[in-house]
């Protein structure tokens, strides 16, 4: 395992961070498709118990991958998201009434998670303008002849986030395209813990490598990585 | 559809992606499109979750889990790609940057709106990124089967299903015909062999207007 | 010199750049106190005698510095910044009404530069609502009980930022706090031209380090260097 | 004020950063502040020009022109340091991530109202990043001569300068007293030799409390 220091006592186990989640908190979740979603902190909500959720996650992911097990298994009181096709019983408890569902266009999701992390009492989007479904219940704001939306920020009680690196102050980087939604959702959260492949000595990342800052990072678990099988495999 | 009309309509659809274009691909039929490219043509693919320069598919056994495109299928990436947040992938999405974008319908009306998100009652999968790509994409390509699996039209006059987004559609590529929407309605362009001008009428809900020398696909 | 292939037809000379910048236009240029704006692009605006500019900056940076000059030698009719004290001569002109000022508090400015670049219709901020001055003629939105200043998006005929290096594509990487307002100010121009210290082969730019993706870029430009000399200097 | 007078007032702004915060200077004496605070405190310096994580300045000829603070002046950085853009910068700041910022001020009032950023008719330099940092921050240390030039009192009643932000300073340091801005008024806390409370009062344009115990700074 690792040497590093806990200077900044940002280094938490998993246990300590599933206590801070509880029954009926707002949990935003990264990743997109499962992937870049933390694996081993999903799990450990679902092993303790943890329900009525409001989860914010950029979609429900696959039933076994990713978000996907806690919705399969009801723990979503509300869903906001821009789609569950990938995952069936999504739709199933949208349809029996056993999880509420918001829908956001993805762009305009990830905007909103965006504003929640920035600090904005809003953006305004000409996605969606007039739509039966989308735009329901949602003011709109006309500039110079143009109608716009207007959408609101995102915040959650808890961020989760993947990350391949983190360092002890928790300035972290990603792998890929499991990036995706991850440094939006660590600006957002009033609490982000991140799940990291591992955990590196400070000054071990370059400042010009570093995607999410540190000062967003409010705690650091060590994954046990991912224990799901991909829809490739 | 079987695999072969499937790839009948991605390989036409193909056609329709030039050289240095920037093109988002949504999943389904869409994402079998770089199988017709030749090897020459470069297309620079875009994914919303934060990938330019979406290269082939891995060899089995090659695969990076953490390296998917949005539906979540193993990728590579060409000399010159890059990585970023799907904030950023969504900015060059609604700033107007992505050339062409082939998406799935359920249907299509004859002045171009699309319905390809929900069936009331039925299915809700969500919008996902498609009402941006709709709306925003200088070139919107619908690939689908002409008709649903009871056998009714999917171009038509009036979308009955809730709409993606209002005249986004530029052309529709279907395993009976190829289908441009003008400011004057649809515009029969091609019909794919084994159908004629005939069938493709009697399975449109909606008013051909007939292009002066219409192509035969074999 | 390079030997990099302009396979995407990017790369121009500063006078092909300087060609599209015409009097009357609107710039937007990327830098902070002059640090991180495009030297060789701004030597070659003034040389052309660009007139009427309207310029939207972090800051007019120092006479001497950055788009300091171009402020100096009365080239802006009018300047959207967050600050011109380091500029005496912006002071002087707003004072004879010989230039136009508009002042955006800095936070605020860039996010309606990344507004601009994100093609968003508006945002939300809780920045200055009610202020004399920086609230004057802008509308409010009241919601949940909290008043918010409608701040518009920012875009520009034609952006120049500066960075470290450029692949042919346009991709970019930026230096230390050279990073700046650059990658925003990418973002927004209906054309960018990025002036840049080193162009590389395409495939030699790690894409995870990548901080501007070249879609955003129309144009690139190999720069001369610095030659003006730093305040600290 | 002679350099003597700022580098007090920045050593005892120095005493208000304690392990751990994050904190963003302004231009001018907060920026002396860093070489105030002894080698084992470890305080995080943000700067809204997109750095976490500032450290000493740099030796004679070792600057980096590419690598300075929101004022323009070479910086280092320290391990665990990261460069971002701006707009991240101040999502910092708004979020409210920010433990305490130190700032200039031109008049600062008795419920803490912030005036540091034009004199109409004289100088517009602009609001900069101040207006954020001094509404959005947790803590709010205005640094700054307890009169102008002219003699006249900084601290008042009611700002007759353009404001900056409302009921933001918590804690203000002069040349001549350390004065708490709390819901009850102002609260003289600390008086700067060779100055006594009646200097204090006499220079002071609104109601000073007297703590229980006043220190006095040598």
């Amino acid at each position: 395992m690792t040497m590093v220091s806990n200077e900044y006592g940002k280094i938490i186990t998993i246990e300590q961070a599933v206590e801070m989640i509880d029954d009926g908190c707002s949990l935003m979740v990264g990743g997109f498709g499962g992937i870049g979603s933390p694996p081993s902190l999903l799990q450990a909500i679902i092993d303790k118990g943890v329900q009525q959720i409001t989860l914010i996650c950029n979609d429900t992911a696959f039933p076994h991958i990713g978000v996907g097990p806690l919705v399969a298994q009801g723990r979503i009181k509300k869903a906001v998201v821009s789609h569950i096709g990938s995952n069936p019983i999504a739709g199933q408890l949208l349809h029996e009434g056993k999880m509420e569902v918001e829908f956001s266009p993805q762009g305009i999701l990830i905007e909103r998670i965006r504003a929640g992390g920035a600090g904005l009492g809003g953006i305004l989007v000409d996605i969606g303008v007039g739509h039966e479904w989308l735009a329901k219940g949602k003011p709109t704001v006309d500039i110079d002849g143009n109608r716009y939306l207007l959408e609101r920020p995102l915040t959650a009680d808890i961020s989760l986030v993947y990350a391949k690196k983190a360092d002890p102050f928790g300035n972290l980087i990603y792998d890929k395209s499991a990036r995706n939604t991850n440094p939006l959702v660590a600006m957002a959260g009033r609490i982000t813990i991140a799940e990291v492949e591992e955990i590196v000595p400070l000054g071990e990342l370059d400042p010009e490598e570093i995607v999410t800052p540190g000062i967003f990072v409010t705690y650091i678990v060590q994954s046990n990585g991912v224990d799901w099988k991909w829809i490739w495999e | 559809m079987d695999m072969g009309v499937r790839e009948r309509i991605a390989k036409r659809a193909a056609q329709e992606l030039i050289d240095g274009m920037v093109v988002n691909l949504g999943i389904g039929i869409p994402s079998l499109i770089p199988n017709f490219l030749p090897e020459e043509r470069r297309i620079i693919f875009q994914a919303e979750n934060g990938i330019l320069g979406i290269g082939k598919s891995p060899k089995k056994g090659e695969e990076d889990a953490h390296l998917c495109n949005a539906g979540g299928y193993p990728i590579t990436v060409v000399e010159g790609a890059s990585y970023f947040d799907s904030a950023t992938a969504f900015a060059m999405i609604r700033k107007g940057l992505i050339d062409v974008t082939v998406l799935g319908g359920l249907q299509v009306s004859e002045r171009g709106d699309l319905a390809n998100w929900m069936v009331p009652g039925k299915r809700v999968p969500g919008v996902g990124g498609a009402m941006e790509l709709a709306q925003k994409t200088k070139k919107v390509i619908v690939v689908m089967s002409h008709v649903n699996k009871d056998g009714e039209p999917k171009i038509v006059q009036q979308c009955s299903l809730p709409l993606t987004a209002w005249r986004c559609v530029d052309l529709i590529i279907t395993d009976m015909a190829v289908i441009e929407v003008t400011d004057e309605g649809l515009l029969l362009k091609e019909v794919m062999a084994p159908y004629d001008v005939e069938d493709v009428i009697s399975c449109t809900a909606a008013r051909l207007k007939m292009a002066s020398a219409i192509k035969r696909i074999e």
